[in-house]
């Protein structure tokens, strides 16, 4: 009998961008493979986190699903995986890594197929040190999620800190940090800024004058935001697990694929989604989901082809990856990435450790 | 920290008040002085932003999109107006909440389903771009001078528009007693339409103009819509000059306390646990303003004080 | 007899430059009905609303059967005796007449914080609101909202609100106002009557009631008390006939 | 009013009926969704108390809301650590018994109440709203930021907590409960509502300065009904936080305090069961709109639109049509 | 010469409860008619139906020869009727100056008239009205009439909380308008004493229908008795 998988993703409101790209890579994954015993329910959860948990509960008890995935936020993943692998069911992340469930909180039939969310930062730490930075100026917004980022940029940079900023959730003004930055003596500026913070303060950081290189995570350069920062982001180096110029011929047949599919060139969700249902058929087809020991040996054994070319999980079910650093060009009219360094290579997390499994 | 620096923050702090007052403007015309709820207001402001998105993108000038969002968002407004708030003067006032509540999720969705759920791009036009030297050192961008003096010019007009025009007399007679200016021969519910109409242009002017350093994107607007409100009570309702007032206490209060606060914190915490605590007490800071405000003058700085409670 | 239930001690008000209340004493007798007349804008309801709380005075104390009351709230001065009726009908709108009757008797017997009885379930309460609402000409009204009484009904009710409060002393500020030429009669006849269970302070622009129920009257001018004695003194008074009666006054 | 009466049984009964049945036809689901009706009735039912009878139009209830889910988070978490909460002045252990949770999350949100409700109450009309936002946005943003509940990631607490010979990890089981308490704050509502209190409540709503003269001291009557407000809904949040195993920030959000709102607008302002209809139909419209389109949020706001527009007094007025007078 | 407003049988409602039951009244151009009744008859119901603020159920009200009848209360108001309304209802937070301004239209009432008819008000013209007292609210609702320059001038209890010297000059003010301008009046109001002098016929309510229209001089005490419920006249 067929596998059911519960999609729960954003479809609607603000973020919904992330989460149509995450289900249009998955489903395009399940096409490609005619792989016709997995049947995928989707559901929008508004990125709020009751609506998830809603969404959960239905799809465990009304219609029995084996695996979920497709959720796209930290604090929605805390809400919804901890009780869902506590039923017995699969959760394959394909974008939150939240340290909680990679450290202490693992669980056996919980796997990241994106990063953990300290990855990036990591990378453009590791990177920045590698640049010769030695007076970086480090800013996110004051939250979990950014308090990790910036986290683990320090784990892998090794030189002072010109200055250290937690900006107001959802702030879209940055002139006083700007002002902050300029009066610094930085050589160097590190942000994490998702979604429309990041956009309004590059654009700010473009007008202001100020022009100290910029680094970040890949989040606010990804081809589906990037279009909006436009000139503004030209040339700042960020980091990533994933780009369309990765060469490896899986990753450029997914690139043409999906832009011939959908018309548009895929973004870093569209991998992770894209790879996220590649390693479920690859278990599927090896395992069956009601012998759960045989199907998570299935999963462990990340036997599918990434189009990050080299891929598997470490002890904590959370990718072992090269991370990539890129910079934003202009290919025509269109704003994109290259790479143009290795961050770090097999990388894995620094909550393996805590992870007792 | 140099005293040059606390300087330049003061004017960031001025600057975006000034911003806040532009982005409230319309609110202030439409909740303070016509005393309508319009939740809708922060999708005013997002149509705006769209629209001169779209336009600019479309005719490659960034003069054309501020056309196009005063165009479109006075359109919304009329719309909103008469298919909707028309019907709801003589209600309670939770009702307008319900239907401008329902307006939002129409309009943001429908957004969505016309441009896409990625944000759109808008970018200042070349002549505004760049940065000029200000005294003490320091340079300051052209374009946040252009926010300057667009905000300072809309609460010049928006004050004469209301306390020295006959419309504006009329619309204030209409917030009192509806039935008696027009028992008295004056057509209130076309002045409504129109007064709404210019509060709507407002709305969607302040998108195109601050969406243009900010992300242009569905649900920019409910941020703003809090903001306004804030601004608009502490200022006291129906006080073009109290919102004005109000919005720069706000700015100023939040910029510094983004700034200050850490740097505060840090005589007492690590570097590390001083920013987090810093930073959260700044994200608290303009609620903590209104609420110390409203303590101490329960309607407002300029509000009308009732002598007989 | 100079055992006054109600004394007002050098009262003044401003609002900003104007003087509103000037220096103002008055004495009010038992079962007397003593009026307070004055020209429109001569500081009548602000001195009301002094009395009874809502308006603080600038300087002076208000004294109510001995004791001084200056810094009590308005409720604090209801419960202690004090029953003011507005100039413009205040009446709870959605509530019919009978609900705004024993409103205002829990609140003079302090029957309030009760959470499970029904309100109008309290026997004595509503009988009481009853009785007043009666003597005032709205029995077959009861159970109309206040929002649909006409004007002098609504009047009407607000006078039974303020004798529901059995009180030490009244404040009327004109209850004559829109209560038709049917009413006066019945109403003045009334007024006459409350003497006796408490003495009234009359704000009335209505001569023929005033000169007809009144024992005593001072006249305020520009927030100053102009003068005060017997009716019959004060009629004849050339500065009361100049700023108010005006000239060719007859009673 | 006996439309009124014929209604508030129909949703009294039908809503048990409901869960029943899905009961026998073995949906789960269905008996949550249930269950989320009456949690989220419940917290309307609060608001209403304050809302509906004194006219206080509270946007920080979701701050009440809040308290009440973390009340079972914090307690819930350090039971399962099996550390204190906090050792000094005295030592508070945590707890994973429902009642006694509730006790907590009772007491928390009353004192919460108290202090805002004593702030707040200094202002009125729009002022009122706006002054509880301003408490409801400081509470979100301390959430957000404050690491040691796991801050926007909030809090998972793995296995609902317990009730006494009841397994609440059935969801029927949980729905008893949560019903149960829902029925004694409607009991508790209709009661206030016509009694002396709710009468001067119901009266200061219309007309401040008339009650004060009656010799009744409006602020303490009005502080009074807020905290009993803050509780009920305090209540509903201690329910929701152990119906999701989770609470976070978002409990606490002005979009949370803008939903109880609208429950209690839709259903009816003032209405005793309105709420938990206005909750019920907006529940179902979430559910069932969902699946329509990716813009179902656009029919949502047609319908909303369509209700107030056309029906005085939310659908309890146009069902049962409008109340004599609030209460 | 034709009445310039007519009532024919009209019956008027509040929703569900009908108040008017078929008024009949007439008020010839350039004279003063008097609509009495005692309380909650129907006075103020009869002039909400005339300005369109309560909707005619059946009957018609005609003014100038056309019909006002679904015509919208600011296109009638236009047509030339100035209401002082009730119970004042002044605009609260406007000015005495900007109460009058809101409504002026062209015609012989200007700011200045006014402030010469009530001298009160120009000390106060500054104010906003909230802060007014009960009587400069009345004078500024007649004066706020007065400035929209009707034909028709309908007081609805205007005099109502005026001190007596006030009220003289208003009924001064009455037949002088009367007299000159040409302009008509309907007036509610309790002090027959004055209405005998000005008024040049009397329309009595009884339960939302006129019972009974003629002059002064017809109005037997017997009349006054049984509808206004007055012994004698006002005066003893
Ligand atoms: N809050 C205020 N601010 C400024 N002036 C005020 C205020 N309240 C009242 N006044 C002024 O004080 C004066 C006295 O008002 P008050 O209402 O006491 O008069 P009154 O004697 O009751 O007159 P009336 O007989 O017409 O009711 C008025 O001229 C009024 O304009
Ligand atoms: N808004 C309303 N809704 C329902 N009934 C009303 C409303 N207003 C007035 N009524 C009723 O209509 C009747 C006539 O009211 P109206 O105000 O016309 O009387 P009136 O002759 O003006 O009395 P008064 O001399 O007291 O002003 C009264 O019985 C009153 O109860
Ligand atoms: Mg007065
Ligand atoms: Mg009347």
């Amino acid at each position: 009998d067929p596998v059911k998988v519960g999609m729960i993703t954003t479809l609607s409101g603000g973020g919904a961008g992330l989460g149509i790209d995450v289900r249009d890579g998955f489903m395009l994954a399940l096409k490609q493979s005619g792989n016709t015993d997995i049947e995928v329910v989707i559901e929008d959860d508004q990125r709020k986190p009751d609506t998830a948990v809603q969404i959960a509960d239905k799809m465990i008890q009304s219609e029995k699903v084996d695996v979920l995935t497709g959720i796209i936020w930290s604090n929605l993943a805390m809400a919804v995986v901890p009780s869902a692998t506590a039923q017995g069911k699969f959760y394959l992340s394909p974008n939150a890594g939240p340290s909680a469930l990679a450290g202490r909180g693992c669980h056996p039939n919980y796997f990241n197929v994106a990063w953990q969310n300290d990855n990036l930062h990591e990378a453009a730490g590791a990177y920045a040190t590698d640049a010769g930075y030695s007076n970086s100026f480090i800013l996110a917004p004051n939250y979990p999620a950014g308090q990790d980022a910036l986290t683990g940029y320090k784990r892998f940079y090794e030189g002072e800190l010109a200055g250290e900023i937690y900006t107001k959730l959802g702030q879209t003004d940055y002139a006083a940090e700007i002002a902050q930055i300029r009066a610094s003596d930085a050589d160097s500026v590190f942000f994490f800024l998702p979604g429309g913070m990041g956009i309004s303060f590059l654009k700010q950081y473009a007008g202001s004058g100020v022009d100290l290189p910029l680094t970040g995570p890949a989040f606010s350069f990804d081809q589906g935001i990037l279009q909006a920062v436009g000139e503004s982001a030209l040339g700042v180096k960020n980091t990533s697990q994933w780009s369309k110029d990765i060469d490896n011929s899986v990753n450029a047949a997914f690139v043409s694929d999906f832009e011939a599919e959908y018309g548009r060139l895929p973004s870093l969700y569209a991998s992770q989604g894209f790879d996220t249902a590649n390693l479920l058929i690859s278990a599927v087809e090896t395992a069956d989901v009601s012998d759960p020991d045989a199907f998570r040996a299935a999963l462990e054994a990340a036997d599918f082809d990434s189009v990050r070319g080299e891929f598997s999980f470490a002890s904590n079910h959370h990718p072992i990856q090269d991370i990539y650093v890129r910079e934003v060009i202009k290919e025509g009219d269109v704003f994109t990435n290259k790479i143009v360094a290795i961050g770090l290579t097999d990388h894995s997390d620094a909550y393996v450790a805590e992870c007792s499994m | 920290m140099t005293a040059s620096l606390i300087l330049e923050q003061l004017l960031n702090g001025v600057q975006f008040g000034v911003m806040i007052f532009l982005m409230a403007a319309g609110l202030t015309l439409v909740f303070g002085v016509m005393g309508l709820i319009n939740l809708a207001h922060g999708s005013l402001y997002m149509i705006g932003a769209f629209a001169s998105a779209a336009v600019a993108a479309f005719t490659g000038s960034f003069f054309w999109g501020l056309a196009a969002s005063l165009a479109a968002a006075a359109a919304a407004g009329v719309l909103v107006e008469a298919l909707v708030m028309r019907r709801l003067y003589d209600r309670d006032h939770l009702d307008q909440v319900l239907a401008t509540f329902a307006l939002i999720l129409i309009f943001s969705e429908g957004t969505r389903w016309v441009f896409g759920s990625f944000p759109l791009y808008l970018d200042i036009p070349e002549v505004l771009s760049g940065a000029v030297p200000i005294p003490g050192g320091g340079q300051y961008p052209v374009y946040r001078l252009c926010i300057i003096f667009v905000g300072l010019a809309v609460g010049v007009l928006l004050y004469w528009l209301i306390h020295h025009t006959r419309l504006g007399i009329r619309i204030r007679a209409g917030e009192n007693d509806r039935e008696m200016i027009d028992a008295l021969g004056v057509n209130i519910s076309k002045l409504y339409t129109a007064v709404f109409a210019i509060g709507a242009a407002l709305a969607g002017l302040a998108g195109a103009m601050v969406g243009a350093i900010q992300s242009v994107q569905v649900g920019m607007g409910e941020p703003v819509l809090i903001l306004a409100f804030v601004v608009i009570v502490i200022g006291g309702i129906g006080s073009i000059r109290g919102a004005f007032i109000g919005s720069l206490l706000v700015g100023v209060t939040d910029t510094m306390g983004r700034f200050l606060l850490p740097e505060f914190f840090r005589l007492f915490f690590d570097p590390a646990g001083a920013t987090a605590a810093g930073s959260a007490i700044a994200s608290m800071a303009i609620y903590l303003l209104m609420a110390v405000v409203l303590i101490f003058r329960p309607s407002g700085l300029f509000g009308a004080r009732r002598v007989e409670s | 007899m100079d055992d006054p239930v109600l004394e007002l001690h050098n009262l003044s008000k401003s609002f900003g430059a104007l003087r509103v209340t000037n220096d103002v004493c008055l004495k009010v007798e038992r079962k007397t009905i003593h009026a307070l007349i004055g020209p429109n804008g001569a500081g009548k309801s602000t001195l009301i609303g002094q009395i009874a709380g809502s308006i603080l005075p600038d300087s002076g104390q208000v004294i109510l059967d001995g004791e001084d009351i200056s810094n009590v709230s308005v409720a604090g001065r209801t419960r202690r005796g004090l029953a003011r009726s507005f100039q413009v009908s205040a009446v709870i709108p959605d509530f019919t007449v009978l609900q705004n009757g024993v409103l205002a008797v829990q609140g003079s017997r302090g029957i309030v914080y009760r959470f499970f009885r029904p309100a109008l379930g309290e026997g004595a309460v509503v009988d009481q609101a009853r009785t007043r609402i009666e003597a005032v000409g709205l029995a077959d009204r009861e159970h109309v909202p206040a929002a649909a009484l006409s004007h002098g009904e609504r009047r009407r009710l607000e006078l039974a609100m303020a004798t529901a409060l059995d009180p030490k002393i009244f404040l009327l500020d004109e209850p004559m106002a829109g209560i038709g030429t049917d009413g006066s009669e019945e109403i003045t006849t009334i007024l006459d009557g409350l003497r006796h269970t408490a003495p009234v302070l009359l704000v009335e622009h209505d001569m023929d009631v005033v000169f007809r129920l009144a024992d005593m009257v001072s006249v305020l001018v520009d927030g100053k008390i102009l003068a005060t004695g017997k009716p019959a003194e004060i009629q004849e008074n050339p500065d009361v006939r100049r700023v108010y009666l005006g000239e060719d006054f007859e009673f | 009013m006996n439309r009124e009466l014929l209604l508030n049984f129909a949703i009294g009964l039908g809503l048990p009926l409901v869960a029943g049945v899905a009961l026998l036809l073995d949906e789960p689901f269905v008996v949550t969704l249930a269950t989320r009706v009456a949690i989220l009735g419940l917290a309307g039912v609060g608001l209403n108390l304050a809302l509906g009878l004194g006219g206080l139009v509270s946007f920080g209830h979701a701050v009440f809301f809040g308290i009440g889910g973390y009340a079972v988070g914090v307690l819930a978490s350090h039971a399962q650590l099996y550390t204190p909460v906090m050792t000094w002045p005295f030592e508070i252990s945590g707890s994973s018994s429902m009642p006694a949770i509730w006790l907590v999350a009772i007491v928390a949100s009353a004192l919460a109440g108290l202090l805002i409700g004593a702030l707040s109450l200094r202002t009125s009309g729009v002022y009122f709203i706006m002054i509880t936002l301003a408490f409801g946005q400081m509470a979100y943003y301390f959430a957000i930021s404050w690491p040691a509940y796991g801050g926007e990631d909030g809090l998972s607490i793995y296995v609902r907590n317990s009730f006494p010979r009841l397994n609440t990890l059935v969801p029927f089981d949980f729905f008893v409960v949560a019903y149960c308490v829902l029925l004694c704050a409607i009991l508790l509502f209709s009661r206030v509502a016509i009694s002396p209190f709710g009468l001067a409540l119901n009266a200061t709503r219309q007309n401040l300065a008339r009650v004060q003269s009656v010799g009744i001291e409006t602020y303490r009557l009005q502080l009074t009904a807020f905290v009993l407000s803050a509780v009920i809904t305090g209540l509903a949040g201690a329910l929701y936080a152990d119906l999701n195993r989770y609470v976070s920030p978002s409990m606490l959000s002005w979009t949370i305090s803008g939903e109880i709102m609208i429950f209690v607008i839709l259903g009816g302002v003032g209405r005793t069961w309105a709420p938990v209809l206005g909750a019920a139909v907006f529940v179902i419209l979430e559910q069932w709109l969902g699946g329509v389109s990716e813009y179902w949020q656009i029919f949502l706001g047609v319908i909303l639109l369509a209700v107030v527009l056309f029906a005085r007094g939310g659908l309890y007025g146009m069902i049962a049509g409008e109340a004599r007078h609030h209460g | 010469m034709s009445p310039i407003l007519k009532l024919s049988q009209v019956s008027a409602a509040y929703g569900p409860s009908q108040v008017l039951f078929g008024v009949d009244l007439e008020v010839e151009s350039g004279q003063v008619v008097a609509l009495m009744g005692r309380n909650g008859m129907g006075k103020t119901t009869t002039i909400r139906a005339i300005c369109g603020l309560l909707p005619v159920l059946q009957g018609n009200v005609s003014f100038d020869g056309e019909t006002v009848k679904g015509k919208k209360p600011y296109q009638i108001a236009q047509m030339g009727i100035g209401l002082v309304p009730e119970g004042r209802r002044c605009f609260s937070s406007l000015t005495v100056e900007e109460n009058l301004l809101a409504v002026a239209r062209p015609g012989p009432w200007k700011l200045e008239q006014i402030w010469g008819l009530f001298p009160r008000l120009l000390e106060r013209r500054g104010q906003v009205a909230r802060n007014l007292s009960g009587g400069e609210q009345q004078m500024l609702a007649i004066s706020r009439a007065l400035v929209t320059n009707p034909r028709l001038l309908v007081l609805d209890e205007a005099t109502e909380g005026l001190a007596p010297v006030v009220r003289q000059e208003i009924w001064r003010a009455v037949v002088a308008l009367k007299g000159n301008s040409g302009l008509s009046i309907l007036i509610v109001d309790k002090s027959l004493r004055e209405l005998s002098q000005v008024a040049d016929s009397v329309i009595l309510l009884e339960n939302g229908r006129s019972v009974w229209n003629g002059t002064f001089e017809k109005l037997s005490a017997h009349l006054v008795e049984k509808y206004l419920g007055v012994g004698r006249v006002g005066v003893d």
